[in-house]
């Protein structure tokens, strides 16, 4: 602040006033808190002055006051946060098969799986960051066809999708095994879900 | 007498101007608050009170509250007994005296008071503090801070791995095995059925004939197909069945006749 | 304030975000705000200092700071205000009891009070937001005990818990100690005095 000096009585007044009330207030209003006095107007622009320079500022809007922080701090008062979250199993079956069969496009993707693909499942993937559209298909429709990306294969950490494990390795690992009945109930549920369009699942959300 | 105005002092303290004599308990929180009032009604520090005379102040107040039939709640009169108790020991002779002395256990009232009044003064001081919300005020509208969330999108290579597997495991021409369902056959049933009831002599119960300790489909089903090979072998004539009733148990037995063939064919 | 100079971008920082702000913060808080930065507790000290004389404090309750109207405006500003539900005696008591002897378990509270603390009374207590439960005991029975919580000190206006009002008078008397504690001492004082029979009138003495 300019800082002459203390504060008056009257600019203390009005100081506490601003700050505590929920609306910005008219000196009508105002007049209210600090009693009838004819220089309210006056201390609010030596206190705006005060203010200037600040992380706070008082302001008048269409004849009312309020404190508000300096515009230049605004994009200071936001924070990103990260926040781990898991792909859902469509998610995941998804991203595996781009990866072992790219450039694929939609269509081909649910030939696959066997079951329809929710819009939301790629763009989740590609706000990963791990999936791109990679052109489009020389057949009738031209359908948009999708790759994997390095920011894909850094995460997963492998060199090249060369890495990525061959269907006999899967099959060693017993990965292709039939699954069991308590599996297939789960999997009734999902396929139930993902004809449903309004579907789009939580993508985020552990399915 | 002076002291026993300024119990009733102490009784109308609480209440509403023109509400004489209505008095109430509920003005304090047990005897050791009751006591602690009395206490300060003294008028000198807490540590010059006399017990003796608190002891005297509380028995007269009990004895004012009985004479106008006061229900009084019981702790109340478990203290005056106590405070009776104290009040005597401290008269008697030294040498009469027992353990815990009753200086020790006046001492420990004592301490019990100051330490109550220790903590209501200290009460009373917090709330007289300049309180947020009532003295002092936060920001009416503050802005607000706003955390916007990015999500961090997480999985491992195998999960991806197993994803894959799992979608060749679904999707490739399988050859499907048709798992055993848990039924018992009527050409089981018949044997097992048959053997059994051959082993016994007198009447059994049908259930008895069936394998121990089933339960579910699997037991639904033998006791069907029990009850089914029964009467294809009553209608063979190898079997006799009694009921009581309808709904009540199933008895069958090795048909009389049939057993005697069967013996008699043993023994040619 | 005092006015010196204009306030670094620190300084301006730490105040738009402690303006803008719903909840006190600490300075843990404020680093994910401001950047991380060595000197944000001298600049929040300085801080408010520049504020001391206004209508409007930047104080710190707990190791967490919020700027709050001045003490000496409650009479203008409490007017439009709701006064905060009013505590009952007991309440106020048992509150005490938990502030100064923390952390304290239900029958300790008792103990004090000579009465048994009826249940919703702990729990007015925590739905103000000024206890907590604190863990157990490890005695038999492992009862639950209690404390006070950073709300509790920003309600109160304490810096921390040493602020508490006559805390250290009451600590040197021996009030904040278990009566079979302050009986041991006192014991030692009475017997001496046995011999004089006269004593048995002013039993409170010296104890």
């Amino acid at each position: 602040m300019n800082g002459d000096s203390e504060p008056d009585d009257l600019a203390r007044a009005l100081e506490a006033a601003l700050f505590a009330a929920t609306e910005p207030m008219s000196v009508q209003q105002l007049r209210q808190y600090v009693g009838d006095r004819a220089d309210i107007t006056s201390a609010l622009e030596r206190l705006a002055g005060d203010y200037a320079g600040r992380g706070i500022n008082l302001v008048e809007r269409g004849g009312r006051w309020h404190f508000q922080t300096a515009a230049d701090m605004a994009h200071m008062l936001r924070r990103e946060k990260e926040e781990p979250r898991r792909l859902s199993r469509a998610g995941m079956e998804t991203l595996a098969i781009i990866a072992y069969h790219e450039p694929v496009s939609r269509a081909e993707i649910e030939a696959i799986r066997g079951v329809q693909v929710a819009k939301g499942t790629i763009d989740v993937l590609m706000e990963a960051g791990w999936v791109r559209p990679a052109g489009r298909r020389e057949v009738p429709g031209r359908p948009l066809i999708y790759a994997t990306t390095p920011e894909f294969l850094t995460h997963f950490g492998l060199e090249s999708r060369r890495d990525l494990p061959g269907l006999e390795d899967l099959r060693a690992a017993g990965l292709l095994d039939p699954v069991d009945l308590a599996m297939e109930g789960a999997m009734e549920g999902l396929f139930e879900r993902e004809d449903d369009d309004s579907a789009l699942e939580n993508m985020g959300e552990e399915a | 007498m002076a002291e026993r105005e300024e119990a009733f002092d102490l009784f109308e303290a609480p209440r509403a101007a023109g509400e004489v004599l209505t008095l109430s308990f509920e003005s304090w929180e047990g005897p050791l608050d009751l006591l602690l009032n009395l206490a300060r009604s003294q008028k000198v520090d807490l540590k010059q009170i006399s017990i003796l005379a608190l002891v005297e102040q509380y028995l007269r107040f009990i004895a004012e509250a009985k004479a106008l039939k006061l229900e009084l709640a019981a702790d109340y009169l478990v203290m005056a007994a106590w405070l009776a108790y104290l009040k005597s020991a401290l008269l008697l002779p030294r040498a009469m005296q027992e353990e815990p002395s009753p200086e020790e256990l006046a001492l420990r009232l004592h301490l019990r008071l100051q330490r109550l009044s220790a903590m209501r003064d200290a009460g009373a001081r917090l709330m007289a503090r300049d309180r947020l919300g009532r003295d002092v005020f936060v920001r009416g509208a503050p802005e607000g801070l706003r955390v916007d969330k990015r999500a961090l999108w997480q999985a491992s290579l195998y999960d991806l791995v197993a994803a894959y597997g799992q979608v060749k495991a679904r999707t490739q021409p399988a050859s499907h095995v048709v798992s055993r369902r848990p039924v018992m056959t009527l050409d089981a049933a018949l044997e097992r059925v048959g053997r059994l009831v051959g082993a016994r002599l007198d009447w059994a119960r049908l259930e008895s004939f069936l394998p121990e300790g089933l339960s579910g489909a699997f037991g639904r089903s033998a006791l069907a197909s029990s009850f089914v090979a029964m009467l294809e072998l009553a209608r063979q004539g190898r079997v006799d069945i009694k009921q009581e009733g309808i709904f009540a148990p199933i008895f069958l037995r090795t048909a009389m006749e049939a057993a005697t063939v069967e013996r008699d064919g043993v023994e040619a």
